[in-house]
């Protein structure tokens, strides 16, 4: 019983970072219709900003503003790159445009460092229980998603800025009208999203080693994610996250690990169709 | 004259707003049936609940004496009942023929592909399309793809066309082109249902009238009835240049362009 | 109105009877013969790839070039068809021919039953949906012990002998491909010019104004579904069939249903044509940059930047521009 | 950027080499996992070719009768993906006319390329792929120079036997062919062993937390742990078992500790042990070639990293070819194979012989795995072997918490 108390604890714990990667990806999705493909590349490159940073001395936790700002620049630069030109495009378009670039990031990448083993040890004191122990970076980390969420959340409904960005997701046609420059607005939606992405590879190279083909893993994860807590809505995601992180301490201790996959994306399809606007949204007539 | 269609307490709501409440009339047999009311009337969402692509909450359709209440857009469109979009919706991509063949193959005869095709270009002659045929509909002029939508319309060889504003954002000329053309409709015995903002237009093409207001029928009748009831001036006074527009329109019949 | 019945017949007179249908004859025989003159079996491995990938390119243009679809996870009827076939194959020990149709019907009803769920969803909600599916399928089979699970079923290299020894399987196997790769063309080109074609393209174009002429989207949506997965699913059979091994990760690999997209978009979508030519210069420029002493550590980069560019500069693909620049090929290759 | 450089400058060095293939020279085929996942372990094994192929041309040659043939390798890109190594390895026997093939990295692209190894009936080393599923298919020119999946754990349970007989093991293992085939086999000899089986679990390969996997572990009250898969998931394991404070007495996980980089996890590492195809410290008396020293020297001189156990298969499976042409005396495929057939040998990375029964032609069946553990030196982690007891260089850490 104990077991499974600790499972939940740490289900929610990991899954809120999974919820932080997936924030980025659906924000970008929500204002400028673009699944980005370079969201798994994104991650990496937190990660590797990480290990690059602290192997100059810089403290495993002052990278986070770096990252930040680092990532808000290069998603500038994706953005004039490969989103620009196929903005209201058909989806395909965009989806083979982010998807070539992250071909040639993970080319580079792996050209550069190959496939190797990172690893950034992190010391921090634990919390434990029973027999159970749940480490400092995972809190850490948990603490900090919640806290960048929320930054995220004011950001997005007190300021003009956060309030633009958010009209030109409800309507791009309209937002135009009433005089917002949309495409400042997109491409500071697409350097935030990356920025959030990048951060969040950050924190969970605190938690886990990591290779340069990590992302795949948490671009795939950050789907499940965004359909469980609703396409296009950020702070659903963290929730999403938190579900999923959920489905895998829940599901571990009463089924082979094997099976959790199954589950996952089985749960992935159907809410998809079932509730598009996520499990958590109103269900619209 | 029978009934063509019978309207039956017919109602629909979106998340509360109530857009259509207990309507009742019906068009008949070869008739021009004018459907008109301020903006936000429900005169669209209604034509939506007629072909299928919104479900009413409650109430009837008849279709030719048959209930095709809930019925899916594609299965109206077999019963011989053919609309066209107030915003054109033409398959940019296709060209004008290919447009009105998709029309006469999915339409009230279901044609075979390679019969359709007569029967397209005579849509698309019909409308005055003829040296248009290759084009792709994405490089119609605004009035080209006006009468794109009628012709895909025809196309289907419907029973009752349901017209959603086809004259709107037309010049003159155009306008009475299509003007024409829809008197040349009714003469080969296609039954209309229109709405229509341009008072003088719909006044002069109309055998009856029904005017909507918030979702509910305000008024039925001869278009020069129509034009004197107090209720209907009353609900057009919001909007003074249309209620001057509604009695000028009644009142000469020769002065629709 | 009504339709000029003489002019439709002579239109109905065989789909033989036009260029295009020779067309797609050449391509076929120009397969079969090439690495036959001169016994290339070098050039035969290379066309044989270049026959899956035009296999799968040529359906997925079903769903995605005609009716606008994106569907990410195509990848799931090839692995699929692949695992039945091959487990048929195995402990019953069915024929290959036996297994391969069994396998396509198979996958093709189960593509219907997918299709009916996931086709309701629309734009990139669709095609994350299908990389969903892909990804279920994959996890299940992984945990599915009568097929070996994540272990993967082996095929003894003996069954080659029935197909002539392991030299002349290759070939028949090859002969095979090119047939289903040639049937797939057909397909397409039978499909673009039905009534039922003209529906996809409909729907491709603008759904709900499709529902209101008349067009059945839900129905004619899940039959091509379903139909575009009948041929990758055969494909797949022998594919595996020929590997002799089968196991999840290379099933299901979703870089090869974004590899069929990729080809598409090179070819030029919603065209017949288009895939062939995208398949064949896809296959020679991996084949190319694969074996390149210079490029093979590079070739993520240069595929990433040529694709980026046709995405960005050449969205009509090589059909696209090739009907752009002569009009008049329009009505030829289609 | 360092690989950057020396890609380029194999490049242009590999471009003039390849053109002067005179008659006296012997190709070989292969192809390298350079992108994609298996990209770390290809690359170490394509090391060891690369080092013996070196060796044996600036020696003047292979010795086949009284002629001497320069060695020359056909080399492509196979992605880490099986969909492309039927196409190269094709291309390598027909278009490159490789006289000899050596396997790719992994059990499953060698069971790909195995297939067209066996149509074409050309002679292939395997020095990546330890599944044996794929010598059960009536095959008769593969040769594997490396222990079989299904020891790959023997030595830990042998090891482990000797601190503590009643143990409660839990399998934790990766979802994969050749973490399935290592743990199948471990089951029984644990089995035999005595030990209590409390928990036997198959996690997904792309699995990115084991938390919850930690803590049905920390439930299930195992002693000690044996499984794991590849890399990041046996590096993420071994570091949530100690971030989790899972307190096991004993864990040994399959390929990651094998790799220097592990070291990077620092106190995690300590005392994990790894099933070893070849560790620098076990000592054999070769019969043909460089011992393992000289070996390990000669490789940091060249590469300017360590020796890995890849490598070192690489270099064994080159130096068997080598021997077995000069038995023959000839490049006759079937002459070569009747050679390695007959082969019984030592050489610095241990015994090398191969099943010759038409049901497991060419499964290794003499070559030992060692086990290695990782042990604090002098404040510095260093792997050391501990097992089989001969071949040991420190004694068992037990318990290492």
């Amino acid at each position: 019983m104990s077991g499974l108390f600790a499972s939940i604890i740490d289900g929610v714990l990991v899954g809120s970072v999974y919820g932080l990667a997936a924030m980025g990806l659906t924000l970008i999705w929500g204002v400028t219709d673009v699944v980005n493909l370079t969201h798994g590349s994104a991650i990496v490159a937190g990660m590797f900003g990480l290990y690059l940073l602290t192997s100059t001395g810089v403290p495993p936790y002052a990278t986070l503003p770096l990252i930040l700002v680092g990532g808000f620049l290069v998603g500038l630069l994706l953005y004039w790159i490969c989103v620009h030109r196929v903005i209201g495009r058909p989806p395909l378009m965009s989806l083979l445009s982010t998807f070539s670039v992250n071909l040639v990031l993970i080319g580079l990448g792996t050209a550069v460092w190959g496939t190797a083993l990172f690893n950034v040890p992190v010391a921090l004191p634990s919390v434990s229980w029973q027999r159970y122990t749940f480490p400092g970076t995972h809190i850490l980390a948990a603490v900090l998603t919640a806290a960048i969420a929320g930054c995220l959340y004011v950001f997005l409904h007190r300021t003009r800025l956060g309030k633009a960005i958010r009209a030109v997701a409800n309507n791009r046609g309209a937002a135009e009208l009433v005089g917002i420059p949309t495409t400042q607005v997109l491409s500071l939606a697409f350097g935030l999203g990356v920025a959030l992405a990048g951060v969040s590879g950050m924190l969970i190279a605190t938690l886990f080693p990591f290779t340069l083909l990590s992302g795949d893993a948490y671009q795939l994860k950050s789907f499940v994610v965004i359909v469980l807590g609703g396409l296009g809505n950020p702070t659903g995601a963290l929730l999403g996250g938190i579900a999923l992180g959920l489905v895998e301490g829940l599901s571990t201790p009463f089924m082979p690990v094997s099976w959790t996959l199954v589950i996952e994306f089985v749960l992935f399809v159907i809410v998809l169709i079932a509730y598009p606007n996520g499990l958590l949204a109103p269900r619209r007539a | 004259m029978t009934a063509l269609l019978e309207l039956d307490g017919l109602s629909k709501s979106f998340g509360g707003v109530r857009a259509v409440k207990g309507l009742s009339f019906a068009v008949e047999d070869g008739e021009i049936l004018g459907l008109i009311g301020p903006n936000g009337a429900g005169k669209s969402t209604l034509f939506n609940l007629i072909n299928g692509v919104f479900m009413p909450d409650s109430g009837r359709l008849r279709f030719r004496g048959l209930d095709i209440t809930g019925t899916p857009p594609h299965r109206v469109a077999k019963h011989g009942l053919a609309r066209t979009h107030q915003i054109v919706q033409p398959l940019e991509a296709m060209t004008v023929i290919e447009n009105c063949m998709v029309g006469a193959c999915f339409g009230r005869e279901n044609l075979p592909r390679a019969q359709a095709l007569d029967t397209a270009r005579e849509a698309a002659v019909f409308v005055g399309l003829e040296d248009r045929l290759e084009t792709t509909a994405a490089h119609l002029t605004i009035a080209g793809k006006k009468r794109l939508e009628l012709a895909r319309a025809l196309a289907a060889q419907p029973i009752l066309l349901l017209l959603d504003e086809v004259l709107a954002g037309l010049n003159p000329t155009e306008i009475a082109h299509m003007i024409g053309v829809i008197r040349r409709l009714r003469e080969r015995g296609i039954t209309i249902l229109m709405i229509e903002h341009l008072m003088q237009a719909i006044m002069s093409l109309s055998d009856r009238i029904v005017v909507l207001n918030s979702g509910q029928k305000l008024a039925e009748g001869a278009p020069a009835a129509i034009a004197n009831d107090p209720a209907v001036i009353e609900a057009y006074l919001g909007d003074p240049a249309l209620a001057r527009e509604l009695q000028q329109g009644s009142g000469d019949e020769r002065r629709a362009p | 109105m009504r339709g000029g019945a003489p002019g439709g017949s002579a239109k109905h007179a065989a789909i033989v009877r036009r260029p295009f249908f020779w067309i797609i004859a050449l391509v076929i025989a120009a397969f079969a013969v090439a690495p036959l003159l001169g016994n290339d079996v070098e050039l035969r491995e290379s066309l044989l790839l270049a026959a899956v990938y035009i296999t799968l390119a040529s359906n997925l243009n079903i769903m995605l070039g005609y009716a606008g679809y994106v569907n990410f996870g195509s990848i799931v009827f090839f692995g699929l068809g692949g695992y039945l076939c091959i487990y048929l194959m195995g402990s019953p020990g069915w024929p290959l021919v036996a297994a391969i149709l069994v396998a396509g019907a198979g996958v093709s009803l189960l593509a219907l039953l997918f299709g009916l769920g996931i086709l309701r969803l629309r734009g990139a909600y669709f095609a994350l949906g299908t990389i969903g599916v892909n990804e279920a399928v994959q996890a299940f089979v992984s945990n599915f012990d009568p097929w070996g699970g994540s272990s993967g079923i082996y095929l003894s290299t003996e069954l080659f002998q029935a197909l002539g020894g392991p030299m002349q399987a290759l070939w028949s196997i090859y002969f095979l491909l090119v047939a289903v790769m040639g049937l797939s063309l057909y397909l397409s080109y039978a499909i673009k010019s039905s009534k039922f074609g003209l529906g996809l393209l409909a729907i491709g174009q603008n759904e709900d104004a499709a529902a209101v002429l008349g067009v059945p989207t839900a129905l004619y949506k899940a039959l091509a579904y379903s139909a575009s997965a009948f041929l990758p699913a055969i494909a797949g059979g022998l594919y595996f069939f020929k590997s002799a091994f089968i196991q999840p990760t290379d099933a299901f690999d979703l870089t090869f249903s974004t590899e069929a997209i990729v080809i598409i978009m090179l070819g030029g979508q919603g065209t017949i044509i288009g895939p062939v030519l995208g398949g064949y210069f896809y296959e020679e420029l991996r084949g190319w940059l694969l074996t390149s002493e210079t490029f093979s550590h590079f070739q993520l980069v240069v595929a990433g930047v040529l694709l980026l560019l046709i995405v960005l500069f050449l969205p009509g693909g090589l059909m696209g521009w090739l009907h752009g620049r002569w009009p008049k090929l329009r009505r030829v290759l289609e | 950027m360092n690989r950057l450089c020396l890609m380029a400058a194999a490049a242009v060095i590999a471009a003039p080499a390849a053109s002067f293939a005179a008659d006296n020279t012997l190709t070989i085929g292969m192809t390298q996992s350079r992108t994609g996942a298996l990209n770390v372990d290809s690359l170490a094994q394509q090391r060891g070719f690369d080092m013996w192929r070196d060796e044996v041309n600036a020696a003047g040659g292979i010795k086949v009768g009284d002629k001497r043939y320069k060695v020359q390798f056909a080399l492509y890109d196979d992605q880490s993906q099986g969909s492309r190594v039927q196409q190269l390895y094709t291309r390598l026997i027909v278009q490159d006319k490789a006289q000899f093939l050596f396997s790719p990295y992994s059990s499953g692209l060698t069971a790909t390329a195995a297939v067209i190894s066996e149509q074409y009936g050309k002679l292939m080393i395997i020095t990546g792929g330890a599944e044996p599923k794929t010598y059960e298919l009536g095959n008769k020119y593969l040769f594997q120079i490396i222990t079989p999946a299904d020891h790959y754990l023997t030595g830990a349970v042998e090891a482990l036997a000797t601190k503590d007989p009643h143990a409660k093991v839990a399998l934790v293992y990766s979802d994969d062919p050749f973490s399935k085939a290592v743990v199948q086999a471990t089951r029984d000899q644990a089995k035999e062993a005595g030990f209590a089986d409390v928990l036997d679990e198959a996690y997904p390969p792309s699995t990115t937390d084991f938390g919850p996997l930690v803590n049905k572990v920390i439930s299930s009250g195992a002693d000690a742990l044996l499984g794991g898969g590849h890399y990041a998931d046996g590096a993420t394991l071994a570091r949530q078992l100690y971030d989790q404070k899972a307190n096991l007495k004993w864990v040994t996980l399959l390929v990651a500790p094998g790799d220097a980089k592990f070291a990077t996890l620092g106190q995690a590492a300590l005392g994990i042990s790894v099933g070893s195809q070849w560790e620098e410290k076990a000592t054999f008396k070769p019969q043909i070639g460089p011992t393992g020293a000289e070996f390990a020297k000669a490789f940091k001189a060249k590469f300017n990293e360590e020796a890995d156990y890849h490598s070192a298969s690489g270099y064994a499976g080159g130096l068997i070819l080598q021997h077995a042409i000069e038995q023959a005396g000839s490049l006759d495929t079937d002459k070569v194979a009747a050679a390695l057939n007959a082969m019984d040998i030592t050489t610095f990375f241990g015994q090398c012989k191969f099943a010759t029964d038409a049901k497991h032609h060419g499964l290794q069946v003499a070559h030992q795995m060692v086990l290695a553990q990782w042990q604090m030196k002098n404040g510095k982690l260093e792997r050391e072997v501990i097992w089989p007891k001969a071949a040991a260089t420190a004694d068992i850490l037990y318990p290492i918490r």
